[in-house]
């Protein structure tokens, strides 16, 4: 009965800024509404999405997965080294190797009971290096231009294949986190993983299927940037960890584990790429640029600390008042 | 136990004991032990690497990496896991040092230190007061940091016409470069403090458990941000030892250091939860990884092999430390 | 009854280092009864209880459910038995629907919660909460309320075993009859119950049968109409209660520590509490009784919302452990792993971690004192001095919990609060720190305790007040307690002396 | 007239002295070409910057300069931009042969040209610094796998082979277009072959800046050994103002940007030009440093 009345300070922040950040670029530039511009946003949404996505889950079960950082490159390294005679099989192959990764990664978790953040740091600095490797220290083209037409193609103004793969992404993890007992284990497991153990949640499946989506979807991401691209490179995706992590606590995934909505995640999502086509349709240096994402990201990890604690605090307070 | 009370004094009353094959100080040891034995196999085997010019681009390297392996280790034994603002506080820097050397060298220290100072006086703040995630918050400071060095120097090389080559680039003797005696300094300051000053024991006591240190009244904030400037400050040092070898500043110098100076850290044998290990384990960490990759560099491999061994040392060096902890509690 | 035991546990052992949590345990239930399970703090309840839901894996033994045998250290199907845990295993971040069937058997994919709305509402019912939406977090939940959802899971889960571990430590009167009557009605279905208690009274009033545990045994098991409460307190405790064996009354001093209408919440106080210069009080009460809930209070953990403190006659405001600290309070916490110790620090580190501030006037530790100070900390408190060294996970509990002791008096405390302060630990230790503390209550100090244990209160307390459900009900000198005056004062706040 | 035509330049970034320089340059000269333009930078990555073409082509610029972070990555959005039917000039950097089709003109250095003229550079290096015509050298690379790096060795390679067949190339390890990386690199070759050394080539002035650095450090004088570095970007100026460096090969933003503007110009004039339009690469030492406009712009 009081499930929509829950808003908590971050809500509020997030529906303001999804409505303000575009209104206000609507405002100063004639193109932001322009369907162009608007696909081109969404181009932008599907790729930050899907890493943000997988992210975001391994922060649901109370992890962090870094790893992510890499995994976009050599997802695109390894479509590009295997996907000559068809990308569908390159895709196959990348997305395969980030799901083992991603096992490793949990198994890690798992059996060591190390943070994720220490054992993701060295897989990250390891998947770095092995893209160097593979790419040989050199870009690896991929000329696959009907693949890449294919992916691209505008479909209904604002739709196109690539976006397509990360809003089905997006739906089905939804329906997984909503309808499934998985999904119910997923919030359990990063809400308190003993008493999650002593309940009967199955911890260990969500930690494997969350670091599963996360390596897989990085891969997934990188792969398909890269038959846009024509290109695999081992520097792939840089900023795209920055970039994901912001919009997954924009999009109120709690860093301590067991919280945070799909829908919301895929609003925390649009928020960050409305704000980087805006600014760059205001041709901003990218100095300003990083200092904007970096600002944003220093202002939601300050709200997901003690400050929104503090102001969902004081707005009880007065609302009960 | 009460007919020992009369024992007689010993030095085993010393408060940290631990001999250098317990658990805790295992792994510090055998990176020791492995230092040398790589240094011996490697002057027989490497062509070129017992040489005085070998030797001195090796200390370079540990020089660059141990300073801010020195500061991170706070940071680290603190509880805080790591920080991945490094490379972006010694890049810019390089920039602030370059400008401000032309009033001279102690003038562009200074400033420059000043610099690290506030950078990580904000985030400790934000960790120790705000009680933010304290990756999310570096990876935040970096992108920022970047962001105000860009944004001022507009990508370009600051220069200087100050040169300052006896700090960047100059030697005591043949194979021994001056820069030794920074790092050497900082070791020893950045030990004193843990050690034997009482914010530096709370900065251990907060590592080892945090709900215990707050009960005891400890003072987790002043610790937590005290770590974290020293941290900065020695990314800001390292920025000065680069910006010194040509007297120039540029935001691209300085990159990488990030993942060393965690891989340093971790290797050396500092617990990643928090509560143990040495500053010199930092830089012994320092000093493995940089025989390593002079070896790999001499043997013609190249960066992407370098980066894998790190990566692979640092994933290896998490699953010892696992192991070890659980040996330590039984 | 010559009825097929639904449970047959048989020659059961757990061993936790060099300790057996259970030792060569057989024990069985029959269909339909409710079994009452009693013993001392740490006889091994809890761990039968585990290792029947297979969390718990034991060395040796087997387990036989409805004729099958079971594998062990594997979790069992929830609809053959069901644990109700003694430590919470509520899900904050979760909706209460959540919480309740998180623990059916999960077969299938698919889980709708829409469906079981219908099913929730009535077990929140059931049990008496039916102003709590299924949809509710179950962070926004009282403790209680909790511990209510999660007899609500057990229901849920339609097992033919149901066990209960301390289902009622946090409930009212009202609850437990709810409870209670739950059971019942569960019973006349069929279902299978064990229900472990610290309370007698509930334990006459539910079982049918009672099962008593010392020391990881079992001693026996009888009808509960056969047993006397004599008998079942005497088994647990593997002795008669003893009563007046007295020591001689302590001289104590003037008022030191003085409470005047303190309130913490809108559940606990307003009460006036006193404590006099070298005087060693108890405070007891149930858990949730808001018993050490005063002690986190002078300790500077929980703030009062209105009242009156004086700490040696000047008015104190308690906001923080460094006001306490500022007069001179210092405060044990109960959970010494957790909160009391720096495990993997050096024991003498440990000891002087409160001290540094005196060691390190310029910032500077002074080696040589830590060094000596440690030593006599050490000392003082019967612990090897040769081993400051060594971490103090390498101690024993008891030795761990004489450390912790040592760091808090090494400020030199007006006033030491101890909660729980010597769970875990042995007869010999115990009687060890009762003599050092009691030794430092002669030279002056005030110490205020909070305990769950009968028996410690009763050897180590000058005087004893119980609180009960937020109020101060008595205050006796030890001279006239005894076991059962206090049981009751506990259980039912019913005292003919109203403090 | 050319008054209402728009431009929209996409640069990889303006932060480094180079990019900022054309930057610099090219507003101004686009300013009194008269061309109403924007500009975009993508913080070199080309992800962002295909997005950004996709913003570009949005807002249907009469002509889009492209500076390409990466000229292969940029392939399938240089088909986006003819499929739109919007004119496209290249600049900087030299797009891959199968790209042709999709652009109009191309506007930047001729890397193999460079090259060459780097190895006439170095022979005259060689003789300044007294070692006649005979030794040994390395060479210091960009990133491997970039095509100004592949065409600058390539050139200087053939070139040198075939006026001084008596110097001889030791080793060769990337920079990466990084003084830090190259500063290594030069250590661990300075290390192996030692006082072999005579001279260096790095195919950037700011890699060359990280080979002095490693010389020093190595104990080995810098002002011995002949240096020659291509870009005359600020590091470049400065040591061969100071001695250090002996020359470097011109290919500056100066040029590059004024060359951008002229193609956009003719091509929003509908005035033919030829595909591709090389930068003068004149050898620049101590006597002729006046050349390098950028550097000294900054000076
Ligand atoms: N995880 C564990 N590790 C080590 N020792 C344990 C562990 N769990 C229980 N023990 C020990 O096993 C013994 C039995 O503990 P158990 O929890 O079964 O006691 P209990 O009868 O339930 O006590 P209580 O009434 O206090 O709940 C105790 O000595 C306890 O210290
Ligand atoms: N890991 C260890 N390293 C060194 N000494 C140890 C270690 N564990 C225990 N000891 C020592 O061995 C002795 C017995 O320890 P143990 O833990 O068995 O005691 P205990 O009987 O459980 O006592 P308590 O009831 O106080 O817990 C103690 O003197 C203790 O200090
Ligand atoms: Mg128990
Ligand atoms: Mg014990």
């Amino acid at each position: 009965m009081s499930r929509s009345l829950n808003w908590n300070a971050s809500d509020y922040l997030r529906v303001g800024l999804i409505v303000a950040v575009p209104a206000v670029f609507a405002l100063i530039s004639e193109y932001f509404l322009s369907s162009g511009n608007l696909f081109a946003l969404m181009q932008n949404f599907a790729l930050v999405g899907l890493v943000a996505l997988g992210l975001s889950l391994t922060m649901v079960v109370g992890e962090f997965d870094l790893s992510v950082a890499s995994m976009v490159a050599v997802g695109g390294l390894i479509l590009a080294k295997t996907g000559v005679d068809s990308a569908y099989i390159g895709v196959l192959c990348a997305v395969v190797f980030g799901l083992v990764v991603g096992l490793i990664n949990a198994l890690l978790v798992i059996r060591l009971k190390v943070s994720s953040l220490v054992s993701t740091l060295g897989v990250m600095i390891l998947l770095s290096g092995f893209g160097y490797w593979i790419a040989d220290g050199n870009v690896v083209p991929y000329f696959n231009f009907d693949a890449a037409d294919a992916l691209d193609a505008q479909i209904f103004y604002l739709l196109s294949p690539r976006i397509n793969i990360t809003i089905g992404a997006f739906f089905i993890l939804y329906l997984v986190l909503k309808f499934t007992r998985l999904g119910r284990d997923l919030y359990a497991t990063g809400s308190h993983r003993q008493a999650a153990t002593m309940s009967g949640a199955n911890t260990s499946l969500s930690l494997f299927f969350a670091f599963a989506c996360s390596g897989s979807f990085a891969a997934l991401a990188g792969a398909l940037i890269s038959i846009s691209l024509a290109t695999g490179s081992p520097t792939l995706g840089d900023g795209l960890l920055i970039q994901a992590a912001s919009a997954a606590i924009l999009g109120g995934v709690s860093l301590g584990g067991g919280v945070g909505k799909i829908h919301n995640i895929a609003i925390g999502v649009l928020i960050l790429a409305a704000l980087n086509n805006g600014l760059s349709l205001l041709g901003v240096s990218s100095a300003v640029s990083l200092l904007i994402n970096g600002s944003v990201l220093a202002f939601v990890v300050i709200m997901n600390g003690s400050l929104s604690e503090f102001i969902t605090q004081k707005m009880k307070k007065t609302a009960s008042a | 136990m009460s007919q020992s009370v009369t024992a007689k004094p010993s030095i085993s009353l010393a408060l940290s004991s631990s001999g250098m094959f317990s658990p805790n100080r295992i792994q510090a040891t055998a990176v020791r032990m492995l230092i040398v034995v790589m240094a011996l196999l490697a002057s027989i085997f490497v062509e070129g690497f017992a040489s005085l010019q070998n030797l001195s681009s090796i200390l370079f390297v540990t020089v660059s990496v141990g300073v801010v392996a020195a500061g991170l280790a706070l940071v680290t034994i603190s509880g805080n896991l790591f920080m991945l603002s490094i490379s972006a506080t010694a890049s810019i820097s390089t920039i602030v040092f370059a400008s401000v050397l032309d009033f001279g060298v102690i003038p562009a220290i200074l400033t420059t230190l000043f610099v690290g100072v506030i950078l990580g006086f904000l985030q400790g703040g934000a960790v120790g007061v705000l009680k933010t995630n304290p990756i999310i918050t570096s990876i935040a400071a970096s992108s920022i940091i970047m962001g105000l060095g860009a944004w001022y120097s507009g990508g370009r090389t600051i220069t200087s016409d100050v040169k300052v080559e006896w700090l960047g680039v100059g030697h005591v003797l043949p194979g021994i470069p001056n820069q030794i005696f920074i790092l050497l300094a900082v070791l020893i300051a950045a030990e004193f403090f843990l050690s034997r000053m009482r914010l530096g024991r709370e900065l251990q006591l907060i590592g080892i458990n945090s709900n215990t240190a707050k009960l005891s009244g400890l003072r987790i904030q002043r610790a937590t941000i005290v770590a974290y400037v020293i941290a900065a400050l020695t990314a800001a040092l390292s920025g000065v030892l680069i910006g010194a070898q040509s007297s120039q500043g540029n935001l691209s110098l300085g990159a990488g250091l990030d993942f060393s100076a965690i891989a340093a850290v971790l290797v050396g044998g500092v617990a990643i939860a928090g509560g143990h290990g040495r500053i010199y384990d930092a830089v012994c960490g320092a000093l493995f990884l940089a025989i390593i990759g002079n070896i790999l560099l001499l043997k013609g491999f190249s960066l992407d092999i370098q980066l894998m061994v790190k990566g692979a040392v640092v994933v290896a060096s998490v699953m010892l430390g696992a192991v070890l902890t659980r040996k330590r509690k039984k | 009854m010559e009825t097929q035991p639904i449970l047959q546990a048989n020659n059961i052992s757990k061993r936790y280092g060099g300790v057996f949590a259970l030792s060569d345990v057989s024990f069985s239930l029959e269909t339909g009864e409710i079994l009452g399970l009693c013993g001392e703090n740490g006889a091994g309840k809890s761990t039968l209880v585990k290792v029947m839901g297979g969390y718990v894996k034991p060395e040796e033994g087997e387990l036989i459910v409805d004729g099958k045998s079971i594998e062990l250290g594997k979790r069992i199907d929830p609809s053959l038995i069901t644990i109700v845990h003694q430590e919470l295993s509520i899900l904050p971040h979760l909706s209460v629907l959540d919480n309740i069937m998180i623990g059916m058997q999960s077969k299938g994919l698919i889980y709708l919660r829409g469906r079981y709305v219908a099913r929730v509402e009535k077990y929140l019912k059931d049990v008496g909460l039916d102003h709590v939406s299924p949809y509710q977090l179950a962070e926004t939940l009282s403790l209680a309320e909790r511990q209510l959802v999660e007899i609500a899971r057990g229901l849920a889960s339609g097992a033919k075993v149901l066990l209960l571990d301390e289902p009622t430590a946090t409930l009212s009167e009202a609850e437990i009859e709810k409870v209670f009557a739950i059971m019942r009605k569960l019973k006349a279905a069929g279902t299978t119950m064990v229900i472990i208690s610290h309370r007698l009274d509930e334990v006459f009033a539910i079982t049918d049968r009672v099962t008593v545990f010392r020391g990881g045994r079992h001693i026996f098991t009888k009808r509960t109409q056969e047993v006397s409460s004599a008998e079942l307190v005497t088994a647990m405790l593997g002795h008669e209660v003893k009563r007046g064996v007295q020591r001689p009354v302590r001289r104590v001093g003037d008022t030191f520590v003085r409470c005047r209408n303190v309130a913490i919440t809108d559940s606990f106080g307003p009460l006036d509490f006193d404590c006099a210069k070298g005087e060693i009080v108890a405070l007891v009460g149930q858990l949730g009784s808001g018993a050490d809930g005063l002690l986190r209070t002078l300790a500077g953990l929980s703030p009062v919302t209105s009242g009156h403190i004086e700490i040696g006659g000047q008015t104190a405001s308690l906001r923080s452990i460094q006001d306490a600290e500022r007069h001179h309070i210092s405060y044990v916490p109960e959970d010494r792993a957790g909160k009391g110790a720096f495990l993997e620090a050096p024991i003498g580190q440990n000891l002087t971690s409160r001290v540094l501030s005196d060691l390190a006037p310029q910032g500077v530790i002074h080696a040589e004192q830590e060094l000596k100070l440690a030593r006599d900390l050490a000392e003082a408190f019967t612990v090897n001095p040769e081993r400051n060294g060594d971490a103090v996970s390498t101690l024993s509990g008891g030795n761990q919990q004489k450390v912790v002791l040592g760091k808090a008096v090494a400020t030199n405390p007006d006033v030491l609060l101890l909660n729980e302060p010597t769970r875990g630990v042995d007869i010999g230790a115990r009687a060890d720190i009762y003599d050092r503390l009691r030794q430092r209550a002669d030279e002056g100090l005030s110490i205020i305790f909070y305990s769950t244990d009968l028996e410690e209160i009763l050897d180590f307390a000058d005087r004893i007040v119980t609180v009960f459900k937020g109020s101060l009900v008595r205050s006796v000198p030890r001279s006239e307690a005894t076991q059962e005056s206090i049981l009751q004062d506990i259980l039912h706040g019913n005292s003919e002396v109203a403090a | 007239g050319i008054e209402d035509k728009s431009v929209i330049l996409l640069q990889p970034t303006e932060e480094c002295a180079y990019c900022a320089d054309y930057l610099k340059f090219f507003k101004k000269d686009a300013t009194e070409a008269g061309f109403k333009f924007e500009t975009v930078t993508s913080a070199f990555d080309p992800a962002n910057q295909a997005n950004q073409v996709e913003q570009a082509i949005a807002k249907r610029p009469d002509a889009i300069i492209l500076w390409p972070v990466d000229v292969n990555a940029l392939i399938p959005s240089m088909r986006k931009i003819k499929k739109a039917g919007i004119p496209l000039i290249i600049s900087d950097a030299m797009p891959a042969k199968q790209s042709e089709p999709y652009w109009d003109v191309y506007t930047g250095g001729n890397s193999e040209e460079i090259g060459r003229e780097s190895a006439h550079a170095l022979v005259d290096a060689f003789k300044a610094k007294g070692h006649g015509e005979e030794g040994e050298i390395f060479v210091i690379t960009g990133t491997p796998g970039t095509p100004t790096s592949i065409g600058r060795t390539k050139g200087f390679k053939e070139e040198l082979a075939k006026i001084a067949p008596g110097i001889k190339i030791l080793g060769e390890q990337p920079g990466n277009w990084d003084q830090n990386v190259a500063m290594n690199a030069a250590s661990t070759l300075f290390t192996r072959f030692g006082d072999q050394v005579d001279g260096v080539y790095a195919v950037e002035d700011l890699m060359l800046a990280g080979v002095i650095v490693a010389a020093a450090r190595a104990n080995i004088d810098p002002t011995k050994l002949a240096l020659v570095g291509v870009g005359c970007e600020l590091e470049g100026y400065e040591n061969i103002d100071a001695g250090v460096q002996h020359a470097t090969v011109l290919s500056d933003a100066y040029s590059d940007a004024k060359y951008a503007v002229n193609a956009a110009v003719k091509l929003l004039n509908g005035e033919p030009q030829d595909k591709y339009t090389y930068l003068p690469n004149p050898i620049v030492t101590k006597e002729t440093l006046d050349l390098c406009h950028g550097a000294l712009a900054n000076y």
